[in-house]
């Protein structure tokens, strides 16, 4: 869901579509009572019911939601363009008041919600409580706008946030253009390849293991590469679309072991669900075939 | 500098353009001669800008970024030639372009600057991302406690964004304060006090003052629109 | 077929020979197009005749191969262009070694079990490179949404790494061991030489200068390895 470009306007969306369904029996039964109890005392007064549309947000909907902002910045970014207010001029006790209902909301629904979600409330709050503070009382410092930091802030993250869409939309490579090449008459190639030495290779699979746990599974460690190897080899060997005999892939001349890993290497592509092994009748011939194309 | 000898310039810096597949610097063109036949720089200049121009019309077009020219498919035929590969191109994350962002316009930055922006931790995946695709690297680590790596873009990054310098980034939307806001409209106010008055030479003074004002508009990270041409 | 359209198919066309790197056949080229816009073969064969046409006296000309049409580098160029590849080859990044590592241990496996894997995206140029060196092939695709190719080694790579048969690599535990045997035999060694110096203090002051006097002149960013740090 974070890949989405535009993710807060698609939960708008999202939510709208089902609040214009199912708000009824969301409202009522699909929600915890905790839910419905918190927002009115947010609400001077007004029922739950009266809250607007576009702000309920269906429990669905909410880990949705979660995801498609990219921290209390961005929430509160999309607060205020939905409101039609400039960052310059915010109406912080109507912002505050949303953000307090969505980040209600949430913990009702018992989502974990970052640490910097709770941060933004309290500092909302403080700029709130700050705002109705008398003037005279800061008089003695410079007279500053107790907003002044959060709008800074609004607006650094906000000119980034376009930054980003506009680096996004700058032509790139493979999906806007390709380098154009064009190949060599006979030339020795070859060369020209960087040598990989053995010991490199093993040193940057250690690097993978160390970050991914590939040793939890005991299957791992036992398993024989030579399986693996004769994996590929059938899979390869698997004409597209069509059976193969079950015999034609072993050999005589790799002996009693050939068999064995062979047979190994099927065991295990059928786990895979990579191949299948059918039998059209009792005692007859067995036939695989690849569950995959090309 | 015939006109034969010219034209076989011309076709070897064309060829090995397309035969490197990766963008070659003016110097490394040259290279590619003898000492007795290096044509000087500005022969080798005004060669690409021959390419560039035979390139009119075709389905290729020849391009500056970082590393130096390379010749690339145009946008517009891009569709069509994107179908001949299987993988479709990879998306990134919103998370992931905004901290690229940062460390484009912002570097050299920390991942904790970065944060600070953002207003939320940059996961490490984000970071592994973007140092692997070589579009950022660590350029120093700051003198600060826990001494934190500094990002910064790589000339991979310009190369695959098809730029041939940071400038050429789009510009940054301004930032605005409130103090700048309030003496706006005080000068506002006061230019329409000064429109009412029938005296011309106060009215064109106030012209002037409007001119001014109007520059701190233009953001100063703008210096170069992104439709750059390749040369100029 | 109006001359408009017929520049169009031409250029796509153009960019996609350029693109794939690779010899692509009349059908290849007819099947980047969608079927109401589709040229017929004939309309195909010509187009490619007008570039062959337009390579004239270029660098690079239209060539068909037994596998379909590519450019090539004209012969008359080739002994310039040759010098590109003259120099050292670079190395591969640890992403690519990475992966390769990935499929020998893995096979058959597909990009997306790799990323699962190493916690990252893995870049297509890395798969290509692994492709175009002839190290991995493709044994199939997966029957899963996407149908993404599955990925395996190659007699090449055996032959490369002089082993007979992929058994002869060792197996993932003793690689877990390699690690851990490396580390103790470190720890050896680091005891061994606070046991020889008669007085622990001293040792312990001159690591900790030697320290402090390796720090300025070391890169920030380069991750010393054990032998530079502990010893020197």
């Amino acid at each position: 869901m974070t890949e989405s470009d535009s993710g807060a306007g698609a939960v708008q969306e999202a939510a709208l579509d089902v609040t214009d369904t199912d708000l009824p029996e969301a409202g009522t039964a699909g929600m915890p009572s905790a839910t419905a109890e918190e927002p009115i005392a947010k609400v001077d007064g007004k029922p739950f019911a009266e809250l607007p549309q576009d702000l309920y947000i269906p429990p669905d909907a909410l880990a949705v939601f979660l995801e498609a902002f990219e921290g209390p910045l961005d929430l509160l970014l999309y607060l205020i363009r939905r409101q039609n207010m400039n960052i310059l001029d915010i109406d912080v006790s109507e912002i505050t008041r949303q953000y307090m209902e969505y980040i209600s909301a949430v913990e009702a629904m018992r989502f974990e919600l970052a640490a910097e979600y709770l941060v933004m409330a309290a500092t909302l709050a403080e700029i709130k409580s700050r705002m109705l503070l008398p003037r005279q009382e800061v008089e003695e410092e410079e007279e500053v706008d107790p907003r002044a930091d959060l709008i800074r802030r609004l607006q650094q993250y906000e000119r980034f946030k376009k930054a980003a869409e506009d680096v996004d939309a700058l032509p790139r490579m493979e999906r806007d253009t390709f380098s154009g090449s064009a190949a060599l008459p006979e030339l020795p190639r070859g060369s020209a390849q960087p040598p990989v030495d053995l010991r490199e290779l093993l040193l940057a699979l250690q690097g993978v293991l160390q970050r991914a746990d590939l040793f939890t599974s005991h299957q791992v460690e036992k398993e024989r590469l030579s399986t693996r190897e004769r994996m590929s080899f059938i899979l390869s060997a698997l004409p597209p679309d069509r059976f193969m005999p079950f015999e034609a892939l072993f050999t005589r001349e790799e002996g009693r072991l050939g068999v064995v890993v062979t047979f190994l290497a099927m065991l295990e592509l059928v786990k895979e669900q990579l191949i299948e092994i059918v039998q059209a009748e009792a005692l007859g011939a067995i036939h695989l075939r690849a569950r995959l194309s090309n | 500098m015939n006109e034969e000898n010219l034209k076989r310039i011309q076709n070897i810096v064309e060829a090995a353009l397309l035969a490197a597949g990766r963008p070659l610097t003016v110097d490394q063109l040259r290279d590619l001669f003898e000492d007795h036949e290096r044509p000087p720089r500005q022969v080798l200049e005004h060669v690409l800008m021959l390419l560039d121009e035979s390139c009119m019309g075709r389905g290729f077009e020849l391009k500056k970024v970082a590393s130096g020219y390379r010749f690339q498919i145009r946008q517009d035929v891009a569709p069509w030639v994107r179908r001949l590969f299987e993988e479709k191109p990879q998306r990134y994350s919103r998370a992931t372009l905004e901290t690229l962002a940062l460390i484009a316009y912002r570097q050299p930055i920390t991942r904790g600057e970065i944060e600070d922006i953002r207003g939320v931790t940059v996961s490490s995946n984000i970071i592994r991302t973007l140092l692997e695709r070589e579009w950022v690297r660590i350029v120093g680590h700051k003198d600060v406690p826990g001494r934190p790596a500094m990002y910064a873009t790589t000339r991979q990054f310009l190369d695959y964004f098809n730029l041939s310098s940071l400038d050429e980034l789009p510009p940054l939307a301004e930032i605005r304060d409130l103090e700048e806001i309030g003496r706006e409209i005080e000068q506002e106010i006061q230019a329409e006090i000064q429109f009412d008055t029938p005296d011309g030479a106060v009215q064109e003074a106030a012209d002037a003052e409007g001119v001014s004002e109007l520059s701190p508009d233009t953001s100063p990270d703008a210096n170069l629109s992104p439709e750059t041409t390749t040369f100029h």
